[in-house]
């Protein structure tokens, strides 16, 4: 197994990638996760929809869809770009895309975690002196901690494998865009490096079960710490 | 800043290469894809000088929404199908293919391959006995693998692509007569009109050094 | 503290409709089980929004559905002290602690943690996780974790009712001393009459969602005597225990009571049920009971068949619970002179 | 039943070590918490695995480590009655009943549903949901569901503790007709001394995992006199409960015990704790206890520093607590002649 | 919005590929998720980062290596070749590679339901006769059904959205293997037809709609039968 520099390049690129959209995606998701867990509202429903939309879109139509919105001529592109800010063909353009299509992976996470909060310890905080948005921060995202590590896993392993949204939204550019999966597509799609795709593939798996047992590790000290 | 069609990646690769050896200062930023979705993109704001085509219907959409410098578009290179496969079975030319089990051609919607090939058997006058035995695939890549792996007795595919292939072998090159031709096309976009790089680097392109390196890939010039 | 309530609060199935002034420092909220003491409690401090009504606190409108007003729990300064400690498992014990003090500003911050830790006795548990914390010391955090928060009032619902009852009378002096040192007044759930008669005042009785009784601990324990299974229980206050052959004798003001060994303390309180006390009208002579008290019949009520007798011991009250039958033969007056007997073992030493 | 134990087994921490040979028909375990007693059934069940050891039931090996033998849980034909009813949630009342019947193969099914219905008046429960249950009928239902797996043995694990005192002994009586009628043995766990009288023949004591007495569950309870808080407590088997002036005269034996009313049935079952009676050389006047009973010392036991008084009255027999300081005085000595008065309210009726 | 008789097919196929790729996969899920929860054996790690992968892994490298499993010369395709099974570029196809791409979040699903279960249930249910088989299926079965419930409309969903290993592996046939995701990638390949391209992204997305209304209604149902 060999790896050329471009190919240490996609690694790094995936890597920077899957945490940039991890990390964006947690408080929005964290956010959606409590409207669904802990608030009533009308459009409850639709917000559920929304969040569960891209697991059901192939990742090719979500990335075309997102092209459409934040390209040149889509409204929030447009936007975008009075702000001088251009996403579409950079690497802040593969982060949207495996933000988009993690995202329901992430908040259904992260509920399960929150639905197993007692909601009195909340109702606690509330009647000593915290506002909502300090007992979110000070007792719900702690307690919620064990769906947001498992969440945050699950999302990291399902970005370093997208690739449907990313090529369209951030094209596949090798050193700018081109992630592990978007390489081994430019690999596959030649005969002659079949291997190489290969050697690719194994790299993926590798940081896959490494992110795994990194969760593993983490829910037990959560485990151990909660005293449960 | 390149897009161009997958197929295109190695020789485009060899010319960067070459291009920048003679001038220093010249970088590139290459986006490879589907000609669709390279379209698609420049349509929505996709930093490309350069759009190099596998079809010009892609070209033709771009230049009516004058997303591409009009008078630029020329011709890169010309490419011809051939019929390629790793099968034992003795096949030489378009009436053999009945023999066969399973064949694989792009699909006839989305790949301009498939289109060509569908259009060649129509002609031939087999489309119809095939129909069951067809796979279409997602692009010209993607035949070439099914036949590399033996899973398709064989499939249409360029010329250029049947020669990259291990296993399978070209079996009989379509006669021209049967599929309108094929055509690389490429431009300068609207954007990049005034870009003197890019029009030096699509002069390049259309250059001798250029041409030798498309025929070492199995590319026609004309 | 002056409570003004006028609301009401439909439940699914249930309904909750209560109007009542309440002044005073320390009231008591009765009642069965499902009658609507918790849902009262959280409609107070802000966690459940009545359908309709208002609520006052010493004149400020917390809430009022005509006024619009709807202040939210955090602003109502009213903290909980609820049947579980309720502390966040995610914090050791001084930030548990701390949690609302932190949240208090400047000007409320009347109460200081150093002045808690001494009075409730935290200081080696502030390190500790809180799943090391017993269930006792975890009810004393949220204790302290409550009135740390300097609320203007406090409600305690069933505080105790998770404990043993050993840790339960542990618990009631510290909560008495809050209310009175820091002069913070409470409104107390419990079913149990002694915890009842030991922290409040006066008491509500509430039943299906309506106020049926407003009245006194005492008045609430007569009552209900021929219904509890321990009858009326008498509280002793006792001091100065002295061994005395195998057993202790305590002071009850100017008399001497022997009880069965346990915890020596210099002062500690005793409950006695009524039913346990013999009242003979001669003195018996060898008598295994090892009290036998001269007293006199101060006044007798009724209660469901049985008949109370409040005894008049050496200036000391106690109430002792007869059947009707007993009452005539032994022609209890008031006024008549008895024997009590009380076996050693009768007593039961709270906290 | 014979039952032969040697096995080793340690979890985490704890380990667990006994050699015993039970025989018996009802057989009960008395230990503290975490002493091993549920570690000690799920081995003998097949539900957990011992490190080494063996398991012999009426000869049958159901492990042993040497021969490597270990039946799994359905072929040792054991059933356990756990402290909660474990019913299954998504099955019906009656599904749940017949869950281990239906398992059960045609040699081995000589209980039918028929008559346990009959027997545990199971009838207008069948068609409900488990959830609509109340405890006491849960407990009844996963009771009868383990006998009608026709088991060779029962387990039953505190299978009363999660229940109230009423339903407590309204499913004592189900429990021993169960082993009488169908000749199933049965170990039976819990820490209430009066459960442990009601349901066991001999009981053994573990501690730490170890077996360290084989008594009775008389001697257990006089041995623990001292330390538990009701003493010693005596079981009253009284009948032919008539009216009289507000009270209720039963007979006990040949006796006559005036009692506060409670359920009126042919026959009862009382509890007395030992403490609540008090004894007196001289017959005294005038008195408000109701029962005044003259009886005989028939012999004396220490614990703790308390005297047992085994006292015969009239032929039945009846235990009374007195401190040391007070049999002294009263001058108490087998053979001699007391009088013992007992409030009507002291008794506690069960089930 | 008008959809062609191609499209109906494209539709009911999906429908009938998302369902198929349930069906066969909630066996198979239910089993490795209940040797995760109730068993512990070695290798049980190893079993965990096998049903994750997929997740990991971009869909297009999993049609690949199902591919070179399953085709002519994969040695599962040889030995199902023998037994006159052909499954590459089938519909079956396409349901085996949404099975495989949907099944870690199955599996995840199912473990979540099953580990809320009271191990103390199984157990009685060994005391009473039963064997370790008849438990699973008369105690663990019915009482992680919300999970199984869950598990299934999320694959359901995922596989209505497969394409990368779909196409690969099935090929994309007109009538036999194009469901609607690529059928969408047909249509969005000719720029006169992207309009009907959206047609069909808003079928999908009804459906996926339908799935989850249907999700939250079962489950609501199991909630009221279970009592909780
Ligand atoms: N959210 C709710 N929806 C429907 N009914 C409710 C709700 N909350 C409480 N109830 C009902 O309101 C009634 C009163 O409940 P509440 O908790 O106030 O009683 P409580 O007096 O505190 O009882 P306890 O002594 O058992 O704590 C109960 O019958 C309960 O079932
Ligand atoms: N799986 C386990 N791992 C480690 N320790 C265990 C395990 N199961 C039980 N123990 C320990 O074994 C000891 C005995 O437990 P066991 O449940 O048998 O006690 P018990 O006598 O039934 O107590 P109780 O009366 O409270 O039910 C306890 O200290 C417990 O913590
Ligand atoms: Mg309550
Ligand atoms: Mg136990």
């Amino acid at each position: 197994m060999e790896l050329t520099p471009e190919d240490i390049t996609a690694i790094v690129l995936s890597l920077k990638v899957a945490f940039a959209a991890t990390a964006l995606s947690l408080p929005l998701g964290f956010a959606a996760a409590w409207l669904i867990v802990f608030r009533t509202f009308r459009g409850k429903v639709l917000l559920e929809v929304l969040v569960n939309l891209p697991l059901t879109l192939p990742p090719v139509v979500i990335g075309y869809l997102l092209l459409l919105l934040l390209g040149k001529n889509g409204w929030l592109g447009q936007l975008l770009a009075s702000a001088g800010i251009h996403l579409i063909f950079t690497w802040k353009a593969a982060v949207i895309a495996s933000a988009v299509v993690g995202f329901p992976l992430l908040v259904r996470s992260i509920r399960l975690g929150m639905e197993s909060i007692d909601p009195l310890l909340v109702k606690a905080s509330r009647t000593l002196g915290a506002s909502w948005l300090d007992s979110l921060l000070s007792v719900i995202l702690p307690l919620s901690m064990k769906g947001i590590i498992a969440g945050s896993s699950l999302m990291f392993a399902r970005s370093l494998g997208e690739f449907g949204a990313t090529i369209i939204l951030a094209g596949n550019i090798p050193g700018v865009t081109q992630t592990i999966p978007l390489a081994i597509y430019d690999y596959a799609s030649s005969p002659s490096s079949t291997a190489m795709a290969l050697s690719l593939c194994f790299v993926s798996i590798v940081i896959s079960v490494a992110v795994l047992f990194l969760h593993e590790l983490l829910s037990r000290k959560i485990d151990r710490s909660n005293g449960l | 800043n390149l897009s161009v069609a997958a197929s295109l990646k190695e020789v485009i690769n060899e010319l960067c290469a070459s291009y920048s050896a003679k001038h220093p200062g010249a970088l590139f930023v290459k986006n490879f894809g589907g000609s669709g979705t390279l379209a698609g993109q420049i349509e929505n704001g996709a930093p490309a000088d350069l759009f190099i085509a596998a079809n010009t219907e892609w070209m033709d959409h771009l230049n009516s929404k004058k997303l591409i410098a009009g008078p630029s578009i020329k011709t890169f290179a010309y490419n011809s199908l051939v019929f390629t496969g790793a099968t034992s079975k003795k096949v030489t030319s378009m009436k053999d293919i009945l023999s066969l089990d399973k064949i694989a051609i792009g699909s006839p919607k989305s790949v301009p391959a498939g289109e060509y090939a569908m259009a060649a058997m129509t002609k031939a006058g087999i489309a119809g006995k095939l129909s069951g035995k067809l796979v279409m695939a997602k692009d010209v890549r993607e035949c070439l693998m099914y036949a590399e792996l033996g899973e398709v007795d064989g499939g249409f595919v360029y010329r250029t692509d049947a020669l990259l292939a291990k296993k399978a072998k070209i079996l009989f090159v379509v006669p021209q007569n049967l599929y309108p031709r094929v055509v690389y096309p490429m431009a300068v976009t609207a954007k990049a009109a005034q870009n003197e790089e890019a029009k030096a680097f699509l002069a390049y392109l259309q250059g001798d050094e250029a041409g030798a390196v498309l025929s070492k890939f199995g590319f026609l010039l004309k | 503290m002056k409570l003004h309530i006028d609301i009401e609060k439909t439940l699914g199935g249930f309904s909750l409709q209560l109007t009542t002034d309440l002044s005073g420092e320390r009231v008591g909220i009765f009642g069965d089980s499902g009658s609507g003491k918790t849902t009262l409690i959280h409609l107070l401090s802000g966690l459940l929004r009545p359908d309709r009504g208002e609520i006052l606190l010493d004149g400020e409108c917390l809430f009022s559905s005509k006024r619009g007003v709807d202040l939210s729990p955090e602003q109502r300064r009213i903290a909980i002290v609820f049947q579980q400690a309720m502390l966040f498992p995610h914090l050791s014990a001084r930030s548990n602690l701390l949690y609302g003090y932190r949240r208090c500003s400047d000007a409320d911050r009347a109460i200081t943690p150093e002045s808690l830790i001494e009075l409730f006795q935290l200081r080696p548990l502030l390190q500790r996780r809180v799943r090391h914390l017993s269930g006792g010391e975890k009810q004393r955090i949220a204790l302290a974790r409550a009135v740390l928060s300097n609320p203007r009032l406090l409600l305690m619902d069933e505080p105790l009712s998770a404990l043993d009852d050993t840790l339960r009378f542990q618990i009631i002096p510290y909560l008495k001393s809050v209310s009175e040192e820091f002069r913070i007044p409470y409104l107390f759930i419990s079913h149990s009459m002694t915890e009842m008669r030991l922290m409040a005042e006066q008491v509500i009785v509430v039943k299906g969602g309506q106020l049926v009784e407003e009245t006194t601990p005492e008045g609430l324990a007569r009552s209900r005597m021929a219904l509890s299974q321990g009858g009326y229980l008498n509280l002793l206050r006792l001091a100065d225990p002295v061994a005395d052959r195998g057993l202790v004798a305590w002071r009850w003001g100017r008399n001497t009571l022997l009880i069965s060994p346990d915890r020596l303390e210099e002062r500690a309180l005793f409950e006695l049920s009524s039913r346990d006390i013999i009242l003979f009208r001669k003195h018996p002579e060898a008598i295994s009971a090892r009290n036998l008290l001269e007293c006199t019949v101060k006044e007798m009520f009724d209660a469901d068949g049985r008949v109370g007798v409040v005894l008049s011991v050496n200036g000391e009250q106690l109430v002792a619970e007869i059947v009707r039958s007993a009452a005539d033969e032994l022609g209890v007056a008031a006024g008549s002179t008895l024997f009590a007997a009380i076996k050693a073992s009768a007593f039961r030493q709270l906290g």
